[in-house]
């Protein structure tokens, strides 16, 4: 019993961390139809940077950990944002060439990391409580995880209201259906998309610090090792749909999670099973083709 | 040809669509005052010249809009400046509610004029919440016509706002773009004669992505001959063909 | 255990290539020079080891040449090759040397790529003398193969020293890979033999959360908890396992791997039990001093893998000076038995096994930091790997 | 068959590079900042070797990329697959080394069958993500070892035993070469094969216009079938001679970044053109060696660390050259080279063989 | 309306929709067909006849559903209800691909090619998917080859001859439909759907494309059903004209009584009451 709360909740953890990571890149293929490679790398650049403020201005209190989340957020929307201006952008419409180029930079980007912060692992810590446990029905839960889930269910509203209720959000909606046609109304829907990205990249970067936490660690790959997971992720839920990212980041992570306790680690088997019958059966994910 | 000077001129515009060449060589004016009526059969390029002078598509030319060169701007640019757009297939956002699609269209730095919209349309006021997506095809009309009415316009670029609309909405789309003619001039594409009738003092018409013929609008559709010839119809029977 | 060097995690793919030469400084008047080659991380994920291990060379060199660089009239040249931790870039060095006539290799850190340089060695009968690798396959696998540092087998014996009386409850604690498997293989061997009762908690390799697994090791209820485990997800696992209590249970007892390390154990390191290769602190003997001295004077720090590289330099002298074919080199180093920065160390004969002391510690806070501290020497003998047959 | 100049020119040019190619053992030429020796040592025969097999991957990727136009992410499933196939059936199992690799070949297309039945039925994106996430699953098992089958993340090293002994130890490395040129020369002319039959044309035209296909009675999705196990099964042949002249599997050969590495290739060569395909996996090859070494060259060492960082990094150097030739010489080396030879002109006439226009090398 | 004599040529007609003049099974029939989309009704209860070698028109309104209609014909979208025969066979649960396989060929609105491949190369698969194999691996498309040789007539026939090397993609508009139509030529389809052939054609061109199409019918005896919105060109080619209003089938009779129907007078030509 205590066990299966235990995979219950860590799993619920590291679906927060995948939501974080896939919310971004729905948002940005739902908006853009491309697909973001190099968004691993603005996960791995937040925590990156996160650390680095933290362990200046104390790891283990209260005030490092939460500065270490906004710059966590801020580094990696910086870097996406920068991003969609240079490389993106400029290849308007070519969908294919797109996806490349945030191939090339994913590439590039974690040589460049591995040469600052070097292959090893950076060993990461935050306030004590974090590594404390909570004792639910008997399972002692590791209070990180509960911290990743409050911050992504905050993102999944902040991102919700953000989209429904600003002007941004109108037209970003209106830009995934006719992008033209917002143009035509006198927006620069150019800004929405960086806009996008930035988001996406905070959501990323946020998710970055937490998953080093999550991990113990960062390193140049963490990103990129993520990312496959939050591919998956966003394909299962619906390619643009956020709520479709949501629902399949936990059922990706449960499965991983149980599928790896009880049939003997077969768990990222049982998540690309999932993918190919989710395809086979609908084509496109859960909640495929819809804004929200 | 009116001899106010034009608000819009075009002169010598090309454009491009899916790789390839659709208008080739558009010369037209757009009287300060009324509405203009851009005509031509079935795929000769008017909605394609609508969209090169709105930058949607890949042109080359001069468009000048109040003096001023337009053609090298990209679409919001050319929106901002007062150039209000009514696309050929409604294009509203059907996600978006209908107050949302209202909202959207406002543009900074000019008054946005609910009023005369809920006034001309009323039912948008009382559909509001509604997703435009579910609106029957003319609310869905009402919602663009909408989004160019709420703004201060310098010229309107309306594209067949009767299409696929039943007589009576025919009529009321007729009305409407009577007052929006009062508040902005118009640049109109439509098949149905017998608005055009109603509304355009000067018409051009295209064949084959050229502009081949500028003039009174009275004039062209009681000339039985160019109407047969341009528009392969009777003028004086307000057909569309 | 942890120090050791499988992981191959963060394979990046590039298949880079031979690295720029450099030649030992020479001295006396040599009449010929011995080409050798290394092929070594310089760069890549175990780049950190592969300083370690080439400093520790270039002491062990000058130390047996005594600063000359050449033996017996034969001046030793080295070659230095980047194996950035990947097999095909080191396959490719090694043909490249060996096609230039090399009939020294030496080096690597990762496993794999010594089970490969152990082949080609065998192939093109060349005398190779791996690294610290610890892979036990190594052992015995061909008459051309040498290693410089410890095995698997012996950092488990060292671990055994911690259990006390017979009949002891041992659970191996491991990541479900070829590491972890032939970890607990080796526990089942050496400790099973005698006389402890051994299981395991085997962690999917791929899993990342790991407090379910550290429960099921407070159910098991052991005498001693032996953990093996490599790469980066290791200081998450210490914080499972305090946070599941796994401490208040039984000893835990892991292997200690270089100084960069000693911080991924968090708080818990005071509560481990370690078994140790080597910390420069743990001999107490002059060639150690010597050795400390001279990589502190290269501008490099003396660690884990400093007395792999430095003994690979001594038993690459004795080849040189002792053979003039690979025939004579490998009879030269079998059986050899030489003083080095450990104490003793002797070349089994049969397997080219080497026969060495080990070490057990813990670690103290130093401020904010950790040092490790001796708690006891493990002579060889007392974990000499069992004969392997290979051969 | 009608030719017309330029199809001999390039015929006999080709001709004479392979010829040249086969020579090279035997000469002694030295390349320098290219190749690490003399043509004659196993050294600079190893890397040309290398290329030249990293070529023909290419070339199979470029018949799934540029002629069907299907971007995978999962291609190094199927060379990984010849890799560790060939391994494990030659050390499961005491067969001579023809009938393993025929065996293996078995194993690839049964698998490439399976894999693409299931992954064309979708396209686009959702197409290179089921790729990527079997692949994915491909290489975790590598990696996991089962059944102490595939050696886990040490590899598989080739067992010899049934292996003929010219292709054994460093100083056969030229008879292996000479396999790989084989090798190439074999994978130029199969994919010219398709690209010439039927089911390549159709397939071509399926990247053009899938409804259109479907409107003229013909099946897209059997003929994009074809295609990928054809590429498969190239990618799983070169991968046995990889083994062969690497002498070992690890689990790289199966891995994303593989597939990623032959995206790259054929990118920088000019997606469609089969010259520059080769051309992409050369470069790329060069690169990645020579790039390691200038990384570790002194006069990057006394850079400041703002330049010394990014230039000790050769994917850093790569993945840059990368994204500026997709956003500046989206034609890549061959369309460049087009550009500058300016050899597709518009021919009004049209006695010359008919080729289709855009996938021509 | 004018031109309607244009017609005069065309065979004595039915007066209701349905009844196959000639003898045998007709080439198309089309039963109760009806297509929603989420609730909206795009088509409803359309039933008629094409007889064999018979060439007919079909009008509506932009958004009546001429498309849709010719969509679900061919087997790009399926029909919520009724069934569709060719030659007799009922063939609604059929694909695209066994549909052009049984005789039915068709144009697209927006012209659809290959865009990437040689005029040539275009016509020539065409005419090649008529002889199967198009899985084949020891098979090669040859300069001299049958499918070449038929792929260079028909381009020759249609005005093409001399862009065979050209880029589809970068030909003008009015060759693209030229081009179009040279591959359903080459298919031998026996049915054939035009949807609005003319549509962007510039009016120099259109006499010429009007006699390709008259040809397709008269000289290749194809089964021709064609949408057009070009009324002086339908009237003087067809036999019959259907007329599409709103999704139903408002008539459907020779072009003479077609025109003079004042229902249809009011929903197509627009007269509003
Ligand atoms: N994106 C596109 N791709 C290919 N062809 C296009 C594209 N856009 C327009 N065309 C073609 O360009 C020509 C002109 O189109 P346009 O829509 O401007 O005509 P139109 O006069 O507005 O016609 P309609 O009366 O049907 O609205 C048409 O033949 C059309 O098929
Ligand atoms: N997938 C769809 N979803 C919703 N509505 C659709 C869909 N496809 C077509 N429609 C609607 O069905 C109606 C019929 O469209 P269709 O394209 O058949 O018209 P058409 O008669 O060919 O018109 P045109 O002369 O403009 O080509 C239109 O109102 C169109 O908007
Ligand atoms: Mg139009
Ligand atoms: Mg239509």
């Amino acid at each position: 019993m205590s066990t299966i709360v235990l995979l219950l909740i860590t799993g619920l953890g590291l679906g927060a961390i995948y939501f974080l990571v896939s919310s971004g890149l729905s948002l940005i293929y739902g908006l853009m139809g491309v697909l973001n490679f190099a968004h691993g790398v603005f996960l791995s650049f937040g925590a990156f940077l996160g650390w680095e403020v933290a362990s200046r201005v104390g790891a283990t209190s209260w005030g490092g950990f939460a500065l270490s989340l906004v710059v966590g957020a801020l580094a990696g929307a910086a870097f996406a944002a920068l991003t969609e201006r240079f490389l993106v952008q400029r290849l308007y419409n070519r969908h294919i060439e797109q996806v490349l180029v945030t191939v090339g930079l994913a590439l590039a980007v974690v040589a460049l990391f591995d040469g600052i912060w070097g292959t090893d692992p950076t060993f990461v810590r935050g306030p004590g409580w974090l590594d404390q446990t909570t004792t639910v029905l008997g399972a002692r839960v590791p209070n990180d995880r509960f911290v990743s889930i409050v911050v992504a269910v905050l993102v999944l509203l902040a991102i919700v209201l953000f989209l429904k209720r600003t002007r941004f959000g109108m037209i970003i909606r209106a830009g995934v259906e006719n992008r033209s046609m917002v143009t035509a109304l006198g927006i620069d829907v150019r800004s929405a998309f960086t806009l996008v990205f930035t988001i996406g990249g905070a959501a990323a970067g946020l998710g970055g610090v937490l998953a080093s936490h999550y991990f113990g660690y960062v390193s140049p790959v963490l990103g990129q090792t993520l990312l496959i997971f939050a591919f998956i992720v966003t394909v299962i839920g619906g390619l643009g749909s956020l709520t479709g990212a949501a629902i399949a980041s936990v059922l990706v992570a449960l499965l991983q999670q149980f599928a790896n306790y009880y049939l003997s680690g077969t768990g990222d088997f049982a998540v690309v099973v999932l993918l190919a019958v989710v395809l086979l059966t609908r084509p496109s994910g859960l909640m495929g083709r819809k804004a929200l | 040809m009116t001899t106010a000077e034009p608000v819009l001129t075009v002169r010598g515009l090309s454009a491009r669509a899916g790789g390839q060449q659709v208008v080739e060589h558009v010369d037209l004016d757009v009287a300060a005052t009324g509405v203009t009526a851009l005509l031509g059969r079935n795929g000769v390029g008017k909605t394609s010249t609508i969209k090169a002078i709105m930058g949607l598509v890949e042109r080359t030319g001069e468009v000048t809009l109040a003096g001023k060169r337009i053609d090298g701007l990209e679409p919001h640019r050319v929106a901002r400046l007062g150039v209000g757009y009514v696309p050929e297939d409604r294009e509203v956002f059907s996600a978006l509610t209908v107050t949302e699609n209202l909202r959207i269209a406002e543009r900074p730095g000019v008054e946005h004029r609910y009023d005369l919209v809920y006034e001309v349309f009323p039912e948008l006021k009382e559909r509001g919440g509604q997703a435009a997506g579910t609106l029957s095809g003319g609310q869905q009309q009402m919602v663009a016509l909408g989004r160019v009415l709420i703004n201060d316009n310098a010229v309107l670029l309306i594209d067949e706002p009767t299409k696929g609309l039943s007589p009576r909405l025919v009529q009321e789309v007729g009305r409407v773009l009577a007052t929006a003619a009062e508040v902005a001039p118009v640049l109109l594409v439509e098949q149905n004669l017998k608005v055009v009738r109603d509304l355009a003092r000067d018409v051009v018409v295209l064949t084959g992505g050229r502009s081949v013929h500028h003039g009174d609008a009275r004039e062209f559709l009681e000339d039985d001959r160019l109407t047969q010839r341009f528009l392969g119809v009777h003028g004086g029977e307000g057909e569309s063909a | 255990p942890s120090e050791s060097d499988d992981s191959g995690e963060g394979d990046n793919g590039s298949a880079g290539g031979d690295a720029g030469s450099e030649t030992a400084a020479a001295g006396g008047e040599p009449t010929e020079t011995v080409k050798v080659g290394i092929i070594y991380s310089e760069t890549g994920p175990l780049a950190a080891y592969g300083a370690q291990y080439k400093a520790g060379l270039e002491a062990g060199i000058d130390y047996a040449t005594e600063g000359t660089g050449v033996i017996n009239g034969k001046e030793i040249e080295i070659t230095y090759r980047d194996d950035t931790g990947n097999q095909d870039t080191a396959i490719a060095a090694a043909k490249d040397l060996i096609g230039q006539e090399y009939q020294i290799l030496g080096g690597t850190i990762v496993s794999g790529i010594a089970m490969a340089m152990a082949e080609q060695a065998e192939q093109n009968e060349i005398l190779y003398i791996s690294g610290p690798a610890a892979v036990d396959g190594l052992t015995g696998i061909n008459d051309y193969t040498f290693r410089s540092g410890r095995q698997s087998l012996q950092d488990v014996a060292t671990a055994g020293s911690f259990l006390e009386g017979d009949s002891q409850k041992v659970v191996v604690f491991a990541q479900d890979n070829a590491f972890g498997q032939g970890n607990l293989a080796a526990v089942d061997a050496i400790l099973g033999a005698q006389g402890a009762e051994v299981s395991s908690v085997l962690v999917p390799e791929d899993a990342t959360e790991f407090t379910p697994f550290a429960t099921q090791l407070v159910d098991a209820d052991p005498d001693m908890i032996f953990v093996a485990w490599a790469g980066a997800s290791s200081a998450n696992m210490w914080q499972s396992l305090e946070q599941q209590q796994v401490f208040d249970v039984a000893p835990v007892v892991t292997g200690l791997g270089d100084s960069v390390t000693f911080d991924a154990y968090g708080p818990v390191a005071e509560h481990i039990s370690f078994l140790n290769h080597y910390f420069p602190g743990a001999p107490d003997n002059e060639i150690n001093d010597t050795m400390v001295a001279a990589i502190e004077e290269a501008g490099e720090t003396p660690d884990l893998f400093s007395p792999d590289g430095f003994v690979a330099g001594q038993m690459i002298v004795q080849a040189v000076a002792e053979g003039d074919d690979v025939d004579g080199m490998i009879a030269a180093l079998e059986g050899w038995t030489f003083d080095g920065p450990k104490g003793e160390y002797t070349i089994r004969e049969s397997d080219h096994a080497l026969i060495q002391d080990m070490y057990t510690a813990k670690l103290v806070a130093d401020g904010d930091s950790w040092v490790p501290e001796l708690i006891d020497v493990v002579p060889g003998a007392d974990v000499a790997p069992p004969e392997a047959t290979g051969k | 068959m009608t030719f017309d100049r330029s199809t001999v020119i390039r015929t006999g040019g080709g001709i004479l590079l392979v010829v040249l190619m086969a020579c090279l053992p035997l000469l002694n030429i030295t390349i320098p900042g290219i190749l690490p020796g003399p043509t004659y040592q196993p050294g600079a025969l190893h890397m040309l070797a290398l290329a030249m097999l990293m070529s023909a991957v290419a070339l199979s990727y470029h018949l799934l990329l540029g002629v069907a136009g299907l971007l995978s992410f999962g291609h190094a499933l199927y060379f990984g697959a010849g890799v560790y196939g060939l391994g494990i059936v030659l050390r499961q199992w005491d067969i001579p080394l023809l009938p393993a690799m025929g065996l293996t070949m078995v194993i690839v297309i049964v698998l490439a069958h399976v894999f693409g039945a299931i992954s064309l039925r979708v396209t686009g994106i959702p197409f290179a993500m089921v790729t990527l996430a079997f692949a994915q699953a491909g290489s975790v098992l590598a990696r996991r070892d089962p059944g102490k089958l595939t050696g886990g993340e040490e590899g598989l090293s080739l067992n010899t035993a049934n292996v003929p002994d010219w292709l054994v130890g460093v100083s056969d490395t030229r008879n292996v070469y000479w396999l790989a040129l084989v090798a190439l020369v074999l994978t130029y002319l199969l994919v010219l094969w398709v690209q010439s039959c039927r089911a390549g044309h159709v397939a071509e035209a399926t990247r053009e216009n899938e409804l259109r296909v479907r409107v003229l009675g013909m099946q897209p999705y059997a003929v994009k079938l074809v295609i990928f196990v054809a590429a498969a099964t190239i990618a799983g042949g070169v991968g046995m001679i990889y083994l062969l002249l690497q002498s070992s599997a690890v689990p790289h050969a199966v891995s994303a970044d593989f597939t990623i590495s032959l995206l790259l290739m054929v990118v920088l060569g000019g997606v469609g053109s089969r010259w520059g395909a080769i051309a992409g996996a050369v470069v790329y090859v060069v690169l990645t060696q020579r790039l390691a070494v200038l990384a570790s060259s002194d006069w990057i060492r006394d850079l400041p660390a703002v330049l010394r960082i990014p230039l000790s990094e050769p994917m850093f150097i790569l993945g840059t050259l990368f994204v500026l030739v997709v956003m500046f010489v989206p034609g890549g080396i061959a369309g460049a080279a087009g550009k500058v030879t300016g050899r597709r002109h518009d021919s009004e006439e049209d006695d010359a063989p008919i080729t289709d226009v855009v996938a021509e090398p | 309306m004018t031109d309607v004599g244009g017609a005069a040529d065309s065979s004595p007609n039915p007066t209701t929709a349905g009844t196959d003049p000639g003898a045998g099974t007709p080439a198309l029939e089309v039963r109760g067909v009806g297509l929603q989309i989420g609730g909206a009704r795009i088509l409803q209860d359309i039933s008629f006849q094409v007889g064999s070698g018979r060439i007919v028109g079909v009008i509506g309104p932009n958004g009546a559903g001429k498309t849709t209609l010719f969509n679900l014909i061919s087997g790009v979208r399926p029909p919520t209800e009724g069934t569709i025969h060719l030659h007799g066979r009922d063939i609604t649960g059929s694909s695209v691909t066994q549909r052009a396989r049984a005789g039915l060929g068709r144009t697209f609105q927006t012209s659809s090619l290959f865009p990437g491949l040689s005029v040539l190369e275009n016509v020539r698969l065409a005419s090649q998917a008529e002889q199967g194999g198009a899985l084949s691996l020891v098979r090669f498309p040859r300069a001299g080859d049958d499918a070449t040789g038929r792929a260079r007539e028909l381009l020759q026939e249609v005005g093409l001859g001399r862009r065979l090397r050209h880029r589809a993609g970068d030909l003008p508009h009015g060759d693209k439909r030229k081009l179009e139509i040279a591959m359903l030529l080459a298919t031998d389809s026996s049915v054939v759907l035009l949807d609005e052939p003319m549509a962007g054609v510039a009016s120099g061109d259109v006499p010429a494309l009007t006699d390709i199409i008259a040809r397709l019918h008269r000289d290749h005896g194809r089964t021709v059903l064609m949408v057009e919105h070009h009324m002086e060109v339908l009237l003087g080619l067809v036999q019959e004209v259907a007329v599409l209003h709103f999704g139903t089938l408002l008539a459907m009779d020779t072009p003479e009584a077609v025109m003079a129907d004042p229902t249809v007078q009011s929903a197509y030509l627009g007269e509003t009451v």
